[in-house]
Parts: structure tokens; sequence; C-alpha cells
């Protein structure tokens, strides 16, 4: 079921023959495809097939040895992973990345640091241009909150919340950057159900509200096949699959090599 | 050039002793990941105990094996009073615990046995060797020291391939992980700091023999730090060659360089030294990768 | 697939393998995160712990192996017995050699060992020889294919999946007789997590080995589990054969996701449904 | 749907933001505050000021400064030392060379140019971290002293490198009663304090923060590590240059390079560890903890009626000193000031259990 | 007015690194006090009563120290410590009390016009530069043989070890000796390179200037390399018993200075063994009775008191001295070989007087050498040549007046 209200922009980014390796290990080979605007896209795959080292090498945390990227029309082999965040490209990590020792609201505010200027000298006053700043954005970060249902924990150290708490944090995180492209690496893994629901609604809402564009990686094919736009799927490194649900999910190559018999 | 060589040798030997007292600092991090401030006590401890005994009248076999004794059952004590309770904290809180522990060790020998120089003789010859007809001159003590350095190397080397060797990784990397899958930390914890009070045993045997027992042993730590460094927090073998590249760096610098500004410098060129070598490797000569992974 | 009569289930109430009564658990002296919880695990079964974040599940399980000390956590009341004798005072590995496992939440792979070593350190605790222990870690390359692919890599830079892989791996290595799985399924792609499952299940048949298994994909938990407990904020609110359970209207809703009519799509959540708590 | 919301947050929010949320510790607070500049100097002696109140708010000042760097930026500093050194040696200079110069504008320079040298030793931590990371410090902290000696302008060529600091004058006001000192003091580490405390909880504060906890993570939201490294060394030595100032100016008087000694360094480590990494207030419980309590333990035996040889006594006080350092961390491993937090925390539950 | 009591502050360290040189020291202070009492019946009836305090060598604890000490009416002080006396020069000033830094300390302090509360009587480092230079001189037979003899000075390199090095540039000056500065970094616990160094430079004589454990290790790598112990000669602080006991065999003929004498038989110690070890009053179970370090401390609390007598001398007698009579007391020592005899000892040590102006005594010094079991008098005793010292303390003590803006105090009334 396509999302028929929603018109899907021009390319965001694209990806050019991508190859990444560790020593022996061929993460990726020669992978292409690309983001629209205002998608939903999917990256699917057995585990250790190059997803999350997809996104690594999208937002310059891993350096492909070939390929370009090509991300605003801007191509470009590598970029350090801050350079990436100032173009606007935020993420969320497989294995929870949050900033254990700081409170809930102070992990959203450092997603959101990007956008505030005050420097040493007029934080170290406080009163003044650096209060107003705090205030106007802590505004921002708190209708995040809200908008995350996690008014109760925001002055909680984030080492204490449940793995599920913790990621959805996580994503407030990303959000609080407003970026342009969000890479969601495993957003919901280890939610029940009912949890699963409230993050597809979230992605589904920051999609169409912000129309932020979203790439994510999630091995749930319930939630992929209802939610996503487009779906790509890798195995082994390479790429096997690339198109709407439907498709993909008929596409024998893909059921041998990653979804196995269907319930 | 002889006199190259004479300062070369004698930089190396003088590394040997550093490492003496590295070595007990790389056991206790490989297994806990804590930064055992208290070695430099631990090995004044010994020392102390070692001369108590001797000059209670003790023959110098018994008095070994009594020492020995002590140092082990203060593995037990340290395990029991401290670490247990702090299973699965930041190295950096073991390592002010450990810290508690020096000063108690610190007052505790001092205590029992006093603030005075002791002589220590264990019969090691101390007189010089001339070779190359009196161009290089090299002290038998030294050559002991290598010796036994060699000996402590290798005996760890092996103990590293045992069953316990792998354990005592994963017990740094993980505490609890380690604990979930049945490994005993408290045995663990014990075996090693027993490992790392004999080590500091020998090195309170072998610095003693060479200023006498003093508290003034307690700040030879320091001069182990850089050689950790430079080796790497978590390699046995690094601590030995740390410390030779130290003693030989420092030594060279203090002769060569020194003259030029003033003198002095090989405290802090030892440091500048290790700092050269860990810019192109950030965990040291022979330490464990630091992993960065998302 | 199994069927629960009732002559198995008053064996279960009658003889436990483990049993906790009524524990609490406290937190750094101030939180309070078990209120009592009470659960059984028949000898030969499969129990599944199912709730929310947050409800106690990983706090439950490591009250179970111990492994509470460690995070400053404390069991102020209640007591566990396990083979009719109480463990809670024990020390973890010794729990570890009575037969009883956890493979904690989150993996927990030792990041610089190899995946290897990894799996040979769940052997720590076994008397048997080393060829036995090659023997088990060859069945667990079988299970697992993809690690022994990866055997010689370590540890820290394998892929999640790979990961989540050799933590359940390594449990298998110390020859259990009971596991606590928390959360195996995550993170896992949906064969494997089939895979996973019917590993247990084989397990369970083969060698008797019992399983108490923390899960959120509740449809899995249910469809291979005996019998389930469900956990709201540190309080068990309902427990049945799994049987019973998965008939059970809310957690049809709010668990399995089958609305009255089937499964409802992630896309027409609606935006105001609130979920209906227990008393808790 | 949103301004409703935020109409009443504003107002809320400053609140919210305030040091001390709950009115109870803002009445505490002005309390210490009434008691360190009035109650104090009513009966405080001599004895008091030099020998405990005035080190004890030099090296709390240093504490902080190291707790910018390591507590809350995660940086490993063995420098402390040195850094002090500097800042001494620094404002010494600048006050004997440009002698009519505003003290506090002497301590500001003596500051900047503290924050420049932490910063050029700070570089190494773009590649290093961790326990590696104290290697720089370290070299630092061999180093300075060694250079200070060695080039005789430093301490404008006294024989024994010794330097003796000018009376103190500040806007005319003379600082020579101890009174006077401590209250000199206790301004400056007032102000700083409160910078520090509005530095950590705004951007600079939060970037340390990411920094300190995952570093990867903190690069991949934007954070540049090199700035936050930096700027972090930087604010940090700048506190303990100042309290490095404070130490020679208003504490020892005269002293020598090699007083700024690796000892103190460790002081400083200590103190913040056992206080409370990242946490203000720790730093100052913690420089009660390693600087005054083992000289109240050596009194003890005195007081109790016990005469025992100094030697024993000051054995006994290594001993209960490092038993109490073990106790505590047991207690809480993450300080004196968590442990303040707790209790604090349990107070608010009382009295229910939890 | 037996009640009468004045305390006379002790600064130790007992324990720590540097404690098997303070441990002595320590004693033989509280025993040569504690002898006047049981002895003397106390000072003119004024009992003397020991306070120790334990500095651990460390400023912060010494500052507190001597502040404690004060506030129980303490009023000359012996810190021990160069980083310790340089803080409390300054405070001495403001609290009218003595700092009696003897042998150590800031040379320039000798000034008493300038230093009105410091004294450093009987000999600075900068005297016994002197002294040492004059012995070597006299060892190769005559000034000016010392003309191309090559003199190695080997101090640790800390503010203590820098201190005469002026004194020495000078002398090589004006004798045309080569002086050889070989600094040894803190705390100097291995010196291999330093001594394969100094076997290079092939000097005639060594001058040491180390500090705790650091000396044992210089004797000991001298030995190593092969350079003659009684070509050495330690300052004070380098030649006491805890640094010849460690170097062990090494240190036999090693050399050393001293501003007193090393023998044991003279009358004050049959006092002290008399009234103290006999009767196991004695601190520390006398285990360091008679050592050099032990007699050290014993000139130290000699002078002390012997400040305090003449302070009561003119303030009167069985009076308990404040600091500024304290002070008072110490300008008036004038220990003449009578009264060097009457304090039993004779020809352990030269007649000394202190000034106003003079707040050294220009007391003399004297060469001791280890014969392997204990220390022996190995030289005639030895004036530094003041008169070339004396424009260096007056420099310097002028730059610190600049510094401080102090004014010279003026002695010629008083
Ligand atoms: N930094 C690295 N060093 C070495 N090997 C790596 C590194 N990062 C990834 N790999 C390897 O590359 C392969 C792909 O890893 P990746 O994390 O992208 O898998 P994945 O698709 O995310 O799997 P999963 O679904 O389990 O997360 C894996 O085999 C992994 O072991
Ligand atoms: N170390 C800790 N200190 C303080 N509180 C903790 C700690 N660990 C867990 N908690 C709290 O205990 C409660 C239960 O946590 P737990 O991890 O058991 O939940 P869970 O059911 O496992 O959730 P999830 O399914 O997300 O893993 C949570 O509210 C959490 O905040
Ligand atoms: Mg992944
Ligand atoms: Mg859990």
């Amino acid at each position: 079921m396509m999302a028929v209200h929603k018109k899907i922009g021009d390319v965001l980014l694209k990806v050019d023959n991508i190859s990444l390796s560790f020593g022996g290990v061929k993460a990726l080979t020669d992978i292409s495809f690309e983001i629209r605007e205002h998608e939903i896209l999917a990256i699917i795959g057995p585990n250790g097939a190059g997803k999350s080292s997809m996104l690594n090498c999208i937002n310059g945390f891993y350096h492909p040895q070939e390929g370009t990227i090509t991300y605003r029309g801007e191509a470009r082999r590598q970029m350090r992973p801050h350079e990436a965040a100032s173009h606007g490209i935020a993420r969320t990590f497989q294995n929870i990345a949050l900033f254990r020792g700081m409170s809930t609201l102070d992990n959203i505010m450092t997603g959101r640091l990007l956008k505030m200027k005050a420097g040493l000298l007029s934080s170290a006053i406080y009163k003044g241009p650096a209060e107003r700043e705090q205030i106007v954005h802590r505004e921002f970060c708190e209708r995040i909150i809200d908008f995350l249902e996690i008014e109760a924990i925001r002055k909680i150290p984030v080492g204490r919340l449940p793995y599920g708490l913790q990621k959805r944090v996580e994503l407030g995180r990303a959000l609080a950057a407003e970026p342009s492209l969000l890479l969601l690496d495993e957003p919901m893994a280890g939610m029940n159900l009912e949890e699963k629901q409230d993050m597809c609604r979230f992605i589904l809402d920051v999609n169409d509200e912000f129309g932020t564009t979203i790439c994510l990686i999630e091995h749930d094919m319930g939630v992929v096949m209802d939610i996503s736009d487009r779906v790509v799927v890798l195995d082994y490194g390479r790429k096997i699959g690339d198109g709407v649900p439907e498709e993909v999910k008929n596409t024998q190559a893909v059921i041998d090599a990653y979804l196995g018999v269907q319930h | 050039m002889a006199f190259f060589f004479e300062v070369l040798i004698g930089g190396l030997m003088a590394g040997v002793m550093y490492s003496l007292v590295a070595l007990g600092f790389v056991l206790i991090f490989k297994a806990s990941g804590v930064f055992n401030f208290a070695q430099g006590a631990m090995v004044l401890f010994a020392g102390l105990f070692f001369v108590g005994f001797i000059e209670l009248g003790v023959p110098l076999w018994i008095s070994l094996i009594f020492t020995i004794a002590v140092m082990v059952l203060l593995a037990g004590a340290i395990e029991r009073l401290v670490l247990r309770h702090l299973v699965n904290q930041e190295g950096i809180i073991l390592f002010m615990a450990t810290i508690g522990v020096s000063f108690f060790l610190d007052g505790f020998g001092q205590m029992i046995w006093g603030s005075n120089v002791r002589q220590l003789d264990v019969g090691i010859p101390t007189d010089p060797i001339l070779l190359f007809d009196g161009d290089i001159l090299i002290q038998s003590f030294d050559l002991y020291a290598a010796l036994v350095a060699g000996l402590l190397l290798a005996v760890l080397v092996v103990f590293q391939k045992t069953r316990i060797g792998r354990a005592l990784r994963a017990v740094a990397d993980d505490h609890q992980a380690a604990q979930s899958v049945g490994i005993p930390l408290n045995v663990i914890w014990v075996i090693v700091w027993a490992i790392a009070g004999l080590v500091a045993l020998v090195a309170g045997v072998m610095w003693g023999s060479k200023l006498g027992v003093q508290p003034a042993i307690v700040t030879l730590a320091l001069k182990a730090l850089p050689v950790l460094i430079l080796g790497g927090f978590t390699s046995v073998p690094g601590a030995i060659i740390g410390g030779l590249i130290i003693g030989a760096g420092e030594k060279l610098a203090e002769i060569y360089i020194g003259p030029f500004v003033g003198g002095g410098i090989e405290n802090w060129f030892a440091y500048v030294l290790a700092l050269g070598f860990l810019l192109i490797r950030p965990q040291g000569l022979f330490g464990e990768k630091i992993i960065e992974r998302v | 697939m199994t069927t629960q009569t009732a002559a198995d289930l008053a064996a279960a109430v009658e003889s436990p393998l483990l049993s906790i009564s009524n524990i609490e658990v406290i937190y750094n002296h101030v939180i309070l995160v078990l209120k009592g919880v009470s659960l059984q695990v028949p000898k030969g079964g499969i129990v599944a712990l199912l709730g929310a974040n947050g409800a106690g599940k990983t706090t439950t399980l490591k009250a179970i192996s111990n492994l509470l000390r460690a995070e400053r956590g404390d069991i102020t009341k209640g007591h566990i017995d396990y083979h009719g004798e109480r463990i809670d005072q024990l020390n973890p590995s010794t729990v570890v050699r009575k037969g009883l496992i956890q493979v904690m939440e989150g993996r927990h792979c030792f990041a610089h060992l190899t995946v290897e070593e990894n799996l040979m350190t769940g052997a720590y605790t076994r008397p048997d020889g080393s060829r036995a222990i090659a023997q088990d870690l060859e069945k667990v390359y079988t299970y697992f294919p993809r690690l022994k692919v990866r055997r010689k890599s370590i540890a820290g830079y394998t892929s999640g999946g790979e990961q989540q892989m050799t933590a359940i791996g390594r449990a298998l290595m110390s020859k259990p007789d009971m596991i606590l799985l928390d959360e195996p399924s995550m993170g896992l792609a949906p064969q494997l997590v089939e895979e996973i499952f019917e590993i247990v299940h084989k397990l369970n048949k083969d060698t008797g080995v019992s399983f108490l298994i923390a899960e959120q994909n509740t449809n899995m938990a249910l469809r291979y589990a005996d019998y389930g407990y469900i956990l709201e904020n540190g309080r068990i609110v309902m427990d049945g054969p799994a049987a019973k359970l998965r008939e059970n209207s809310d957690v049809k809703e709010f668990y399995l996701g089958l609305g009255t009519g089937g499964r409802m799509s992630f896309r027409d959540v609606k935006h105001y449904r609130r979920r209906k708590r227990w008393l808790a | 749907m949103f301004y409703r919301e935020s109409g009443q947050y504003k107002t809320s929010y400053s609140a919210d933001q305030a040091i001390f949320t709950i009115p109870q510790d803002r009445i505490f607070f002005a309390l210490l505050m009434l008691v360190a500049f009035i109650g104090v100097p009513l009966v405080a002696t001599d004895y008091l000021y030099t020998a405990l109140i005035i080190p004890f708010l030099c090296l709390s000042l240093a504490a902080l400064g190291l707790n910018i760097l390591t507590g809350y930026c995660g940086q490993l500093s063995l420098g402390t030392g040195a850094f002090m050194g500097v800042g001494a040696v620094a404002a010494w200079n600048i006050a004997s060379r440009i002698p009519d110069l505003n003290l506090l504008v002497v301590f500001v320079l003596a500051g900047l140019i503290t924050a420049v040298v932490g910063m050029v030793f700070g570089l190494p931590s773009m590649r290093i971290k961790g326990f590696y990371l104290a290697v720089a410090t370290l070299a630092a902290q061999f180093f300075l002293p060694w250079l200070f000696v060695k080039i005789g302008w430093f301490t404008n060529y006294n024989a024994s490198g010794v330097v003796s600091v000018p009376n103190l004058t500040l806007f005319g006001w003379k600082i020579d009663q101890p009174v006077e000192k401590y209250l000199f003091a206790l301004g400056i580490v007032t102000v700083l304090t409160l910078a520090a405390k509005n530095l950590v909880r705004s951007n600079p504060g939060r970037q340390w923060m990411a920094i300190r906890d995952m570093d990867i993570a903190a690069e991949i939201i934007g954070i540049r590590p090199v700035v936050a490294k930096l700027s972090a060394f930087a604010v940090s030595s700048f506190f303990v240059g100042i309290a490095g100032a404070l130490y020679l100016f208003v504490y020892l008087g005269s002293a020598e390079p090699d007083g700024f000694g690796i000892n103190l360094s460790f002081q400083a480590l200590f103190m913040i560890i056992i206080g409370g990494l990242g946490s203000i207030l720790g730093s100052f419980l913690g420089a009660f903890f390693i600087l005054l309590l083992p000289i109240f333990l050596t009194q003890v035996p005195p007081a109790l009626g016990f005469d025992l040889s100094t030697a024993l006594v000051s054995h006994l006080e290594f001993m209960v000193f490092g038993a109490l350092i073990v106790i505590f961390l047991i207690l809480e491993p993450h300080g004196l000031a968590r442990l303040w937090q707790v209790a604090k925390e349990k107070l608010r539950l009382w009295p229910f259990p939890y | 007015a037996s009640a009468q009591e004045q305390v006379i502050p002790s600064m130790v360290y007992r324990t720590g690194p540097y404690a098997p040189s303070g441990i002595p020291v320590a004693d033989g202070f509280s025993d040569y006090v504690n002898l006047i009492n049981e002895r003397d019946g106390g000072l003119n009836g004024v009992k003397l009563r020991v306070e120790e305090c334990e500095t651990q060598y460390n400023t912060e604890r010494g500052v507190e120290c001597y502040e404690r000490l004060k506030a129980q009416g303490g009023t000359i002080f012996s810190p021990y410590s160069t980083g310790i006396t340089y803080a409390l020069i300054d405070r001495a000033v403001a609290d009218k009390s003595v700092i009696f830094s003897m042998g150590y300390g800031r040379a320039s302090a000798t000034v008493g016009n300038i230093f009105p509360w410091v004294f450093t009587a009987p000999a600075t480092y900068w005297g016994g530069a002197s002294a040492g230079v004059q012995y070597f001189a006299k060892e190769a037979g005559g000034k000016d043989k010392l003309k191309g003899k090559k003199i190695a000075y080997v101090y640790i390199d800390i503010a203590y070890g820098k201190e005469p090095i002026p004194v020495f540039q000078n002398y090589a000056e004006e004798l045309g000796f080569k002086l050889e500065l070989v600094p040894v970094p803190a705390p100097g616990l291995e010196q291999k390179s330093i001594w394969l160094q100094i076997r290079q430079m092939r000097p005639d004589y060594v001058y040491l200037q180390g500090w705790g454990a650091m000396n044992a290790v210089s004797i000991k790598e001298a030995a190593a390399v092969g350079f003659p112990r009684d070509k050495m000669l330690g300052v004070w602080w380098s030649s006491q018993d805890s640094d010849v006991q460690a170097a062990g065999a090494a240190a036999k003929g090693y050399k050393g200075l001293s501003f007193h004498g090393a023998s044991k038989d003279m009358g004050l110690l049959k006092d002290m063994k008399k009234y103290l070890v006999d009767k196991g009053k004695a601190a520390d179970g006398a285990k360091h009775f008679g050592e050099i370090g032990y007699l050290r401390g014993a000139m130290n609390a000699m002078f002390t008191v012997e400040a305090l007598r003449d302070a009561q001398e003119k303030y009167g007698k069985g009076k308990v001295m404040n600091g500024e009579q304290s002070r008072d007391g110490f300008e008036a020592i004038n220990l003449t070989d009578d009264r060097i005899a009457k304090l039993g000892l004779k020809g352990f040590l030269q007649p000394i007087k202190m000034a106003c102006d003079n707040h050294l005594g220009d007391g003399k010094i004297v060469v001791v050498q280890w014969s392997g079991d204990q220390w022996k008098t190995a030289s005639d005793w030895i004036a530094p040549e003041n008169q070339k010292l004396w424009p260096l303390y007056l420099k310097d003590a002028e730059t610190y007046a600049r510094e401080k803006n102090i004014a010279s105090r003026n002695c010629a009334k008083s």
C-alpha cells in the first residue's frame, strides 16, 4: 500500500558502486541505489549483510574504498561525520549510542547543538543571550519530547532507562537536529508490538509533518512492508533487490536469502 | 663510540629495572582493567616484609616463602574487602580504590617495620665488568636484573596462554558478561593480584638491594608510568620492551641532548618519547586496539 | 504446536525447576523496580516472560542469575530456588556451575576477543575435557554457520546480529540445564529468529533444557512457549498456558496486534489510541 | 496547538533551567554564602584561615578546573600541578614586571596564558585517548617545572629559582590579613564556580559530556571533537592557572617551581574522583576529603587523650585515610556528590523507604 | 613559677620517602630538650615541652603544622624543608615568630636586617660550597694547585641543589679549576648514565648535594664506575647515616661536610646517655642515638634552648619567652669556647656569635669520613670565606627587599 497522497520528490542522495572492505571481509561490494526526497526507504537483509555499514558510509563514519555518494548534487567519496551532520544527515544507532551520563533532555538538547551559537564566554555569563538561546531551543526540544511521549523521563539519566525507551530518546536526539535525511538503524529492535506501533507512528508523522526523508534498517517485515515506500535488499554485501514492498516481498532471491518461510 | 654503547647498555639495564615495576601494573590492568596505583606501595610492602623477616634471623629462603605467603594473603584481602564490592565499576573508580589501598599499605608497612633504610643483600654481586679493555663498563648486578626480568617474562607469557589467560581478557572487557558465563571474578582477581604481588616482591628485592629498602621505593611507580604507556597497558612483553626503550632513550638523551639544554631532562624526556610513539600507535606499542564501532 | 495438558501443568507447579517467590528488587537503594514477582519454570519447560519496556524483565532475569549486584541492585524481599535450593545468595559463577546460564540483553560480547574465543569462554566452567568442548563448538557452528565464517574476527567489529549469535552460542557452550534468554530475537533477521526458536525447541525436546525467555516478539514466544507470564511495571499481571494467553483479547490486541479484523497495519495505527493498562 | 504550551513554557523554562530548581536548595545555598562571607570571618581564627581554609579554596578551584576536563570532558589529566605552576609563574612575572597592574587583571592574564599552554598540551588528545592521554599531561608535568628552573628569566634569575610575591593590593585595598586574603580568594572562587556551573549546564558543557560519554556518536551528531576537547583543555587550564596564582599569591607567598609537582596533580585527581567526576559540588567535597580530612585525622588521637608517637599517628592516619577512601567508594562509587544526592532523594521520599 | 612551660616546636618527618633522614634529627632534637628538663629541671625552672608535628615533607602540611604549633605557643620553628621554609619566611614576619633553618633554606636570610626573623646559623649551602672548595684545595696541596683541576658538582635538580652554583662558579673563576655541573633529576633513584658521564669527565673531586635516597644511589654508582669515594664530598644532607647505610660497603671512605663534629665522647652525649638512654627515656628507644643526624637534631635544639636562655637573661629568668624575645635571644647568642665547654660540646662545635645583622654566626665546618661503621672527623675546622660570600648574600637579600619593598632594619640601635 503506497502512500498515494504523498508526492515523492527527486533524488536526494545517490549511492554509486560503493565498495567497502575490512581487511579480508568485504562488507559492501558495488552497491548503488538512491534515496528520494520525502520517501521512506527500508534497507533489509540478513545479519552481516552490510546494512549498518551502508549507513556508516552515508554519514561518513566509514570511508568506502570505491564509489561515490552524491548528496544534494554534491558527489563525494567520503566526508567527516560532523560534516554530514551539518549537511542535515542525522541517524540513530543499532547498539544504542546515547550519552549515558546525561539526562534525556540533555541528550536531546545535545542533538540540537548544531543549531546553537552561544560560545564559551556568553555561556559562562549565561544571563542574557545564552539563556535566551537555551530557552528557545529548549522549547523545540520539549516539542520533540512531547511528541515522543517521554515527558516523564525528561530528567532521568538515560543510562537507567530500559532499552526500548533509550531507542526512543535516541530518535528524539536525531530529530532535534531537524535533519533532512534521517538514518535509522533498527529503530524497533527490542520493542514489543505496541511500542513498535508507536514508533511507526512517530516515523510516519516525522515523515509527513516535517517532510523528512527517512532511510531505515529493520528486521520486522510487518513494519517494513507497511510503512516503507521502497525497499532495498542486501545480502553478503551485494544488492539483491530494490523496489516497492510488494514486488520485493515476492522476489524469490529475497525470500531465499532473507524472509524464509512466511507466516 | 665505546661511550655511546656504554650509555646504551646502561640505559637498557636501567630500563629493565623499570620494567620490573611496570610488569605488576600490566598484569592487573589486563585482568580487570584496573590501573593499580598501589603497585609501588606493594613493592615496598613486599620488600619490607622480606628484609623484616631476614632481620628477625629467618633464613633467606624461608623469609622468601613467608613473604610470598604474605603477598598472597594480601591479594585475598584486597579482593575480599575492596574489589568484590566494586564489580562492574568504571576503571577510574577502581583506580581510586587502589589509591586507597596504596595509602593503607604505606601506613601499614611502615607502622610494622618503621621508615628507616634497611640494607638488603641477597648476594647479588655488584662488581663492575670491563669490556674492550675498560672502554665499556657493565655492572654484574644489572646482568642479574636482566636475567630475573627475562625469567619473569617467560613465566608470565606462559601464564597468559592458559585457560585462565583467556578468562582474564574476558574479565577486563566486561565484568558482568564474564560473570554471566560463569567466570569467577573473585578467584581470578585473587590469582592475578597474588601474581602481581610476587612480581612486586621481585621488584622489591632487586630495587631493595640497589638502594636499600626504604619508603622512597614507592616513588618508583612514577618511573614505571612512561614504560607502561609506551608498551601498552595490556601487554606483558610491552612492559619489558617499553622499559628498554624508555631506559635507553632517556639516558642517551640525558647524555647527548642534556648538555645543550642544561641537563636534568630524562624525567620529561621519557614522556616525550612515549608521546612520540603514541602519536603513531595510540594504544601503545603492544596494547590492544581501541575498538571504535557504532 | 505445544499442547499443555492439565497433567503437565500440575507437575510443573509441584516440582518447579526454578521458582521465584515474591521478590522485590531495588536499584541504588532508592529505585524500586520489582514489586513482588513470583513465577515458576517447570523442569523441561519453556516459559515466556512478556511485558513492555521497563516492565522489569531484564531485572527479573538478572535477579535469577545474580548479576544484579553488579548493577547496584538488591533483592530485598522474597527468594529464588533452583532445584529446590536457594540461589539468590550465591555468586554468579556458582549459579552457572549449577547449570543455569543467562544470555544478556544487548549482546555483551567480549569486544577484544575473537568470535571463537568468545564462544570458548562459555566453556569456562566445564569439567569435561577439551574434546567434548570442541564437539560442542562444532555444534554451535552448525547452528550459526555465519559465526564459522567470522570465527577469527574480533567480536567488537562484528555486526549486531553476529554478536547476538555469538552471545547465544557462548551460553550454549556451557552445556546448561536451563537458559535465561533476554530478548534473543533482538536484531536478528526473520529467518534467523525462526531458527533460534527452532534451536530452543530442539534443545528442549532432545536434551530437556528448560528455558525462561524474556521476549518482545510475543507472537514467536507464545508459539514456542508452554506457559507465559506478563509483567507490568514490576508486577505479574497475568499468566497462563501459552495457548490460553494467545486467545486472551488484551494480549491479542496489545501484544499480537490482532484487532478484531485480523492483523492491523502499522500505518493505520490511530494517533489517539492509548493503551489500556492493567491495574499496576 | 504548540504555542499554547510554549506560552506557558517560556516562564517555566528559565525557572526550570535555574541552577537550583528546588527552593530548599536555593535557601541552603543562600545560607552557605552567608556563612562563607559573613559567618566564617566572625568566628575563624588565623590558624583556620592560613592552614586550612585558604589552601582548601585554592585546591578546590584547581580540582574544579580538572573536573571540567576530566569529569565533564573525560580527558584524563595528570598535569594539574604543572598548570598551577604556569599560572603562578605567569602571575608572578606579570605582577612583578608591571608593578601597578590591577591584581584581577593579573590573575585573568595568568589564567589565559595557562589556557594557551593547556591547549598546546591538549593537542595530542586528538589522537590519544583514556589512560594513554595521561602521557601528554605527564610530559607537561615534568617539562614545565624543569623549564621554569632552567630559564632563569621566569624566576628573575634567583639563585635557587624561588619567587616571592609582592604585597597584594586591590583597588587600594591592602590584602595582608588572613581574613582579607580569605575574602579575596573566596570572591574569586565564588565567581569562577558560578561561571563553571553556567558552562556545564549550557552548550559547552553538553559538548564536553557528549565527547566524554561517547565520542564517536558525538562526532556523528555534529560535534567537532577538536573544538570540544581543546575548549575543555583551555577552560580547565584557565581555572587551574588562576588556582595556581591564588596558591602562590594568597597562600604560599613564595615558592619554588618544583613545589608544583606531580603530587599536586595526583591530589587534584584524587579530589575529583572521591568528590564526584562531573560534579561542581564534588570538586569541593573532594578537596575537603583529600586535603583536610588527613589533617583532622592526625588530631584525633591527641584529642581523645591518646599520647601516641608522631610516627605512629601519621602511619595510622595513612591507614585510616586509605580505608576511608575505599569505604566511601563502596558506599557510592560516583563520589561524595552523588552520595549527597541519593541522601536527598531518600529525604524526598521520607518517611517511605522508597 | 614551676607551672611555667615553654613550647618547643619540632617539625618532623618520621614517615614517607625522606623519613630515613628525618627520624634521627627529630630524635636528637627531642632528646636534647628532654635532657634539659631531666638534668637541669628545665630552663631556669621553665619546663620545656617539645611539640612534634609531622610535616611529611609536604608544604601544605608544613604550613599547617607551623600554624598549629604557633597557636600552641611555639616561638622558634625549624621546618627542615626548603619548600616549607620559603612558605614560612613571610608568615614569620607577620607573626613575629623565629624561623631557624639550620644549614638549609634561603642562604641570603643570613642578612639579619632584611630577614629579621630568619636564622641560618651555623652555615649555609654557600658556606658549605666554600668549605668544600677549600678542602679540595688543601687536598690538592694549596689553592694554586686547584688550577686546571676538575670538580664535578653533582646536585639534585631542585632549588636546594641549585643554590650553591653561583659560589662554585665564582671559585672556578678565581682559582681556575674546571667546574662540571651535573644535575640529577629528582628523585634520583636511577643515575646510571650520570655516573657513566662522570666517568668520562674524569673529575678530580665530586661535590655531592643530593637528597634522600638519591645519595645512596650516587655513592653506589660512584663505586660502580670506580670513582674513589674519598674524593667525594657530600654536603651535610648527603652525609647522614641513612645515606651510607643504604649504600652499604660502597660507602666506606666516603666523605661529607658537617657544621659540628662527629665524635661521640663529648660530655653532652654522656649526659644524654646517663639521663635518657639508660633511663629508657630516649626517643625511639635510642635507635639512632649518636648518629650524625641525631647529633644535628641535638645541635638544633641546643641553639634553640640557648636562644631562649639568652632571651631570659634579657627579659627575666624563669619567664616564658614570646616570639620577639626569642628573636632577641637568638641575636644575643654568643657561644664562646668556655660556654661550648659548659654545654659539653668541647671540640664538637666552634665558637659562634650572632648579631642583629648577622644571623649566620659564622660557624665553622669540618669534614667527616665514613669508616664503614661510623663517621670520623677527617679534617681541621674550616671557616667558610664569608668575606667572599657576604656580597652575594647582600645582593640576593636586596632583590628580595625590592620585590617585597621592605625597608632594611637599622641594626645600629637596639
Ligand atoms: N569496523 C569493522 N571492522 C571489521 N569488520 C566489520 C566492521 N564493520 C562491519 N564489519 C563486518 O562487515 C559485515 C557487515 O556488517 P554490518 O554491521 O553492516 O551488518 P548488518 O547488515 O548491519 O548486520 P545486522 O543486521 O546484524 O546489524 C559484517 O560481517 C561485519 O562483521
Ligand atoms: N542500573 C539501574 N539503575 C536504576 N534503574 C534501573 C537500572 N536498570 C534498570 N532500571 C530500571 O528498572 C526498570 C526495569 O528495567 P528492565 O531493564 O528490567 O526492563 P525490561 O523489561 O527489561 O525493559 P526492556 O524490554 O526495554 O529491556 C526500568 O524502569 C529501569 O529504569
Ligand atoms: Mg546492523
Ligand atoms: Mg530488558
